[in-house]
């Protein structure tokens, strides 16, 4: 009876989760090339004073993509099931409603009277 | 792993089937359950079971609400005469001060979840205990070290900011230990955040075979929508309360307008999360709701899937709608219309849930024991809170109304007549299953009664008298409003007896009362068909699942748990189809 | 003590254009909500009676029906929306009046909320603490800030309210059509003293707005509101001579307060008592040294004939007899903004001047104004 | 098969199996994360909405941190990015010398950061750049009205300024920020950049301490006695989620706290020698 409750219960929530493999060592070697360069590109536009507005744009978007890196390989989300997906992404989703939101009213106070 | 759990490995028991057999009187008398199985005191403050950490939380939440609560009564009763009765101005800003943060921290948002979500949560999915015990346990003393910095600062001399902490009130001009509550708020709220964790990780992965996402007991639907609300809003409050603090310590800071900072920020952070917060504080209340109504009607809930997904539906739209606290704060205009839509739009889940309760009753066949009465009380005050909360969604509207008695009406009748009722309603559907002891039938239907009356008597005048204009937080009114006033102190004192009744024949029934019996309401969740009171695992077998949870509709009722054969067979590997696509 | 009791009303009076329209969507979703609510209770009673448990009676098998779902979604959502178009063209009106409803040159009030009392400037410069006295059938702005915290500007008669938040400007405008004094609050709680932060609004006829603005009608504390009048020249000096740098209300002040001290026994060093009457006052302006305040450093400036006129004098004097507690006005106080200013472009926020150093330099001049 | 729910295995006994265990504790480490995200979701937000409204203040109040630091900084937290993710692999397949070495690692990478950072804050406190509504009296040239006959004199006098603003505009002149203080950048403004500097990295290094705890712990766990690789790898891998979400914060403080001002790689250079005392003062 526990011998079937096992078997049983373990194929329910092997179909839920697939078993996890450690990604192989050059997988992480390159990732942390990849991401080390990144981090380079980011001073660079650090460092050069002449791009103006588009600076802190320039730079935010290495940042996003190393970002991106670091979560799909490091942080696994490469063998990630959907529901790990849905996680990470509502995290996103929130916290780009608490940005869209606020920043709305300091773009658009001036606007109104009130 | 769990030092308290394999002490002793309940020799004596023998494998369940489902639902359990009723223990014979000797047999309860020597059976091993979460409560006799150790009793020392150690053994209870380092507890892992899910059902004894719920226990924990009863108490101390019970505690703090009795606090909250003469808190509330210094504020009513200085309100009988227009002058103040009792308090100076400063005395009476620090008393509503505590009973609003009291009230909400360390009340309304851990209570349900706490109590009711610990203990019942791991049995209404057939699982033996919540995904992280120890994380569980961690979260009941993070709650009880915040809880402690609350009281603390009420003994050094309690704060005057209100729960709302609006500044630069509080960060410049207020003279008081803003700086514990605070710290007491981020603490607090990490305990809520450690309990989502729990029950979220809890409800993905620990349910039992075949019990699928479409026959989840409402009750866990809401927690589960709850549990979200509270991972994704309470950070951004700690956040909050932290740059706060920085700008007491530095005289200087981010909202501080002398550098240009701008007040109104705070009010958008605060309220991202704060008005989530109140739908934590009401979803798990409609989860009960459903729960008890559906038992006590006999009948299956009507629509089960409009209300699952409306507790989600809250969830999701509640973050969008927390710009109508500040449609006169001088937020911008085109946000505020933004926000005065999106309330609008969140306000149709909860009308649905509440005509969905309704028709739940029609073609039943209704008992009224004190759960139920509770049950209806919530429908009928709650539908009150709802409505009256239009009139200050809608701009124009709010513009009088906002920071009236008007509001102090509303959100009373949600919080109070809302998740107090629902609250009242589970402890008294569910206390038989904790404690194995029913309680008096007279004196819990007289309670709920008087708690009723006495609800409607404090608050239906604080509309009138809302719309008159009279403004929260005063000591001292225009004497034409006194009428109202002391209306209002009739009810909270007819009220306060209300809630101090169950505290009375509650504990006495655990001496007195007689032996519950599994399942004295016949209802059809997992959690009723263990013994009462559980064994420390909940069920030694894993139970399968093969029928909704509310199948009271057919004679006897269909047992979840027998297939269509009336097979029993509760560890059967044949799952149905949906039993094995759960997951997110 | 009930015997005390006034008859409580029931509605609040509606003194402005605004508050009838205000009134109509009141009314309106009222309406609907009484019906909506009748519906469930309707239901909920029949239920509860028609289904309460009698034997043999078995419960229904009921799991929904998505048709009556849908119909009690959409319905409400309907109502709703209206409630939402409705609401937002109210509160259009009450933040962006038309010129019909507010010409472009209505005259423009200026509030000041400071813990905890309200300091209203009228268009024609005239100040009042705590009332706002205004003609009736005569729209006008109100532009109001804060010195300290955030307050709130309420009147209910007029179904209006707006914040007013340190370091920006907001406003609202009413059209008063009933004669009447009414209720003004403070709605956005702003400390101990919040509930006291009340006043009277009162809404006048012409003839007598006409009175008030010359100075022949006393408002409630039965003070005369004489533009020119001695005190309030004086207290423009007061502020001019930089007096309030040190004569503040401020815990680090560096002279006395000056608030109600008229007619009281002042103890002066060597312990002697001293009736500060008028005599006293012109004195200690014109000869500070002579008595000193006991446990205050003499570092007070003499203000001899050529720094301030006999007329000054007297005017100055008028003002400090006239001092009452909390009439003191704060000392970063940044006067209310001039006749005729706008909202300033909110993205900028001004912020509230940091006590700027001549202030504290002031009593450094002493040697050069001793000679 | 009480024995099989019962404790005594590296199932605990609430599980059915190892693999839903681990399933279970990433999951809930995932959970966990998105409230970190959020939390500092918040503060970034504050900043952003500043950002909008005083742009040129902002880049101000960057010119005046020190970049050097901040770019070891960078680097030596991606490097125990990459020992963590090694650390989880010797975990996998069971080597313990592989497992203490990568944690040790990793610790001692954590420390030199915070080593750093501890100089940059003491730096800072030196150059008094800390927000306060402090004020120091120094003498000044100021227009002195006469307040009878209003004609206006210069007069050299003591005044009070603000100790920040003062101290700031020393610090912007030997960095060579060219802007006029008062007109290009408003110093009460920067100190409000400076209120988002100490809290954004404060928080920060609050997270890197608390990680370093766990790195301890779990160092130790694997250097004495009874490691189960079966049921401990998964925490390790839970704690480096937790790491590296902390390195993915860093990725974004760099540019908006650190970069979004002036800079040149020479300077970077320059201040970092002088934080660790290899050149003389400026």
């Amino acid at each position: 009876m526990a011998h079937d409750h096992h078997s049983h219960s373990t194929e329910l929530h092997e179909q839920e989760t697939g078993v996890h493999t450690v990604p192989p060592i050059s997988t992480t070697l390159v990732t942390f090339g990849v991401l080390a360069s990144l981090a380079v590109l980011a001073l660079f536009i650090g460092f050069s004073n002449d791009l103006g507005g588009m600076k802190v744009v320039a730079s935010l978007t290495v940042a996003t993509v190393q970002a991106g890196v670091l979560a799909y390989f490091f942080m696994d989300l490469k063998q990630a099931d959907a529901l790990t997906w849905l996680v990470a992404a509502s995290a996103l989703f929130w916290t780009g409603l608490l940005f869209l939101f606020t920043l709305t009213d300091y773009l658009t106070r001036h606007l109104g009277v009130l | 792993m769990s030092a308290a759990n394999d002490k002793n490995d309940y020799l004596d028991y023998t494998p369940q089937t489902f639902p359990a057999p009723e223990p014979t009187a000797e047999q309860d008398r020597t059976r091993i359950h979460y409560l006799n199985n150790e009793n020392t005191l150690r053994s209870w403050l380092l507890t892992v079971d899910h059902k004894r950490i719920g226990l924990l939380y009863l108490f101390s939440v019970t505690f703090f609400f009795l606090f909250g609560g003469i808190a509330a009564m210094l504020v009513r009763t200085n309100l009988i005469t227009p002058t103040g009765a009792i308090l100076e101005l400063d005395q009476y800003n620090k008393a509503f001060t505590a009973h609003g943060t009291i009230m909400l921290f360390l009340f309304l948002i851990p209570v349900i979840p706490g109590v009711l979500g610990n203990f019942l949560i791991p049995m209404m999915i057939g699982a033996k205990d919540l995904a992280f015990p120890k994380l569980n346990l961690l979260s009941w003393y993070v709650f009880m070290a915040g809880a402690s910095l609350f009281v603390w600062q009420l003994l050094v001399g309690g704060i005057d900011t209100g729960w709302t902490l609006y500044p630069p009130y509080s960060s410049k001009y207020s003279q008081n230990s803003i700086l514990y509550a605070g710290l007491g708020i981020f603490v607090t709220g990490f305990s809520s955040i450690l309990t989502g964790v729990n029950i979220i990780a809890t409800i993905h992965k620990m349910r039992a075979p075949g019990m699928t996402w479409g026959r989840l007991p409402l009750f866990c639907w809401a927690m589960y929508a709850t549990s979200v609300i509270q991972l994704l809003g309470t950070p951004v409050i700690a956040v909050t309360v932290v740059m706060l603090a920085v700008e007491r310590v530095f005289g200087v800071g981010i909202f501080d307008p002398n550098l240009g900072g701008d007040p109104i920020l705070f009010q958008h952070m605060f309220w991202f999360y704060s008005h989530p917060a109140v739908y934590i504080m009401i979803l798990p209340g409609m989860g009960v709701i459903s729960e008890v109504l559906t038992c006590f009607a006999r009948k299956n809930i009507f629509g089960y899937k409009a209300v699952a997904w409306s507790s989600v539906g809250i969830a999701v739209v509640g973050f969008l709608v927390w710009g109508h606290h500040m449609f006169i704060s001088g937020q911008g205009y085109y946000l505020g219309m933004v926000f005065a839509f999106l309330t609008m739009l969140v306000a149709v889940p909860s009308a649905i849930k509440v005509f969905n309760w309704t028709a739940t009753l029609y073609g039943g066949s209704i008992t009224y024991q004190a759960p139920m009465i509770h049950a209806i009380g919530f429908i009928v005050l709650f539908t009150i809170g709802g409505l009256t909360g239009l009139y200050l969604g809608t701009m124009g509207t709010d513009i009088h109304l906002h920071d009236t008695y008007f509001v102090i009406a509303h959100f009373h009748f949600t919080m109070v007549g809302g998740m107090m009722f629902a609250w009242q309603a589970g402890l008294h559907f569910w206390w038989p299953k904790m404690t194995g002891k029913m309680y008096s039938d007279f004196w819990s239907r007289l309670a709920a009664v008087i708690m009723i009356t006495g609800f409607a008597l404090t608050f239906l005048p604080q509309f009138v008298v809302g719309y008159l204009g009279m403004p929260r937080r005063y000591p001292n009114y225009p004497e034409e409003f006194q009428f109202y006033n002391i209306m209002s102190t009739a009810g909270a004192s007819i009220q306060g007896l209300g809630y101090l009744m169950p505290v009375f024949y509650l504990t006495a029934s655990l001496f007195f009362g007689r032996p519950a019996g599994n399942n004295p309401f016949k209802a059809t969740g997992l959690e009723w068909q263990t013994q009462s009171p559980p064994h420390p695992h909940n069920f030694e077998t894993t139970p399968a699942v093969y029928f909704g949870p509310y199948e009271y509709g057919v004679e006897n009722g269909l047992s979840i748990f027998t297939n269509e054969n009336g097979d029993h067979l509760p560890t059967d590997t044949t799952t149905p189809k949906e039993g094995v696509t759960s997951g997110s | 003590m009930l015997a005390f009791i006034q008859v409580p009303p029931i509605l609040p009076p509606q003194a402005s254009q605004f508050a009838i329209e205000y009134d109509w969507l009141f009314w309106y979703i009222t309406v609907v909500c009484v019906c909506a609510g009748a519906v469930v209770y309707g239901l909920l009673t029949y239920s509860c009676f028609k289904f309460a448990k009698r034997e043999g009676v078995r419960p229904q098998r009921i799991l929904g029906s998505n048709k009556l779902e849908f119909i009690w979604t959409i319905i409400p959502l309907i109502f709703f929306l209206s409630f939402f178009v409705w609401g937002t063209k109210l509160y259009n009106t009450a933040i962006k009046p038309t010129p019909s409803e507010l010409p472009a040159n209505a005259p423009e009030y200026f509030v000041v909320g400071k813990q905890w009392m309200w300091k209203v400037q009228h268009p024609t410069g005239q100040r009042e603490i705590n009332e706002i006295t205004m003609p009736i059938d005569t729209p006008v702005r109100v532009t109001g800030t804060s010195e300290d915290v955030i307050h709130d500007f309420g009147i209910p008669a007029f179904r209006t309210k707006f914040d007013v938040v340190p370091g920006r400007y907001t406003s609202a405008w009413y059209h008063p059509n009933k004669l009447g004094t009414y209720h003004l609050f403070c709605d956005q709680y702003c400390g101990q003293g919040h509930s006291q932060m009340v006043g009277k609004v009162h809404v006048v006829s012409q003839s007598d707005y006409q009175e008030w603005l010359s100075g022949n009608m006393r408002n409630t504390r039965g003070e005369l509101f004489v533009d020119g009048s001695p005190a309030w020249e004086g207290a423009k000096l007061f502020q001019r001579l930089g007096c309030l740098g040190c004569h503040n209300n401020e815990s680090e002040s560096r002279a006395p307060n000056l608030e109600g001290i008229a007619g009281t026994y002042r103890v002066v060093k060597g312990g002697e008592k001293v009736l500060a009457d008028r005599k006293y006052i012109e004195n200690s302006i014109r000869y500070p040294l002579e008595h000193i305040r006991e446990g205050w450093a003499p570092i007070m400036p003499a203000f001899t004939r050529n720094l301030v006129t006999q007329a000054e004098l007297i005017e100055l004097t008028a003002y400090i007899m006239s001092l009452k507690p909390g009439d003191l006005p704060s000392r970063t106080e940044s006067s209310p903004p001039p006749i005729g200013a706008k909202m300033e472009n909110t993205l900028n926020p001004s912020p509230t001047p940091m006590p700027e150093p001549k202030k504290d330099s002031e009593p450094k001049k002493e040697p050069e104004m001793k000679k | 098969m009480a024995a099989s729910t019962s404790a005594a295995g590296p199932v605990a006994h609430h599980f059915d199996s190892m693999n839903q265990q681990h399933a279970t504790v990433r999951l809930g480490m995932w959970l966990f994360l998105v409230t970190e995200v959020l939390f500092f979701g918040g503060v970034f937000c504050a900043y952003t909405a500043y950002r909008i409204w005083y742009p040129q203040d902002f880049d101000a109040g960057s010119a005046a941190l020190n970049v050097g630091i901040a770019t070891v900084n960078t680097f030596l937290l991606l490097l125990s990015s990459l020992t963590i993710t090694l650390a989880i692999r010797s975990a996998y397949v069971s080597d313990r010398r592989g497992l203490q070495r990568n944690l040790l690692l990793t610790i001692v990478l954590a420390a030199a950061f915070l080593g750093l950072k501890a100089r940059e804050y003491h730096l800072d406190y030196e150059e008094g750049l800390i927000p306060s509504t402090e004020m120091i009296r120094k003498m000044e040239k100021v227009e002195v009205v006469d307040p009878k006959t209003g004609e206006k004199s210069i007069r050299q006098e003591e005044v009070l300024v603000s100790k920040f603003n003062h101290a700031l505009v020393e610090v912007l002149d030997r960095e060579g920020y060219k802007g006029v203080p008062g007109k290009d950048y408003d110093p009460y403004r920067v100190q409000l950049f400076f209120m988002f500097y100490y809290s954004m990295t404060g928080l920060h290094v609050l997270h890197m301490v608390i990680g370093l705890g766990l790195l301890t712990w779990q160092f130790i766990l694997a250097s004495n006695g009874f490691f189960d690789y079966q049921s401990r790898y998964v925490y390790i891998e839970a704690m480096s989620l937790y790491w590296h979400f902390v390195d993915m914060v860093w990725m974004f403080i760099l540019p908006l706290l650190y970069l979004c001002g002036p800079h040149t790689f020479d300077q970077a250079v320059h201040q970092f020698k002088h934080a660790i005392g290899m050149s003389g003062s400026h």
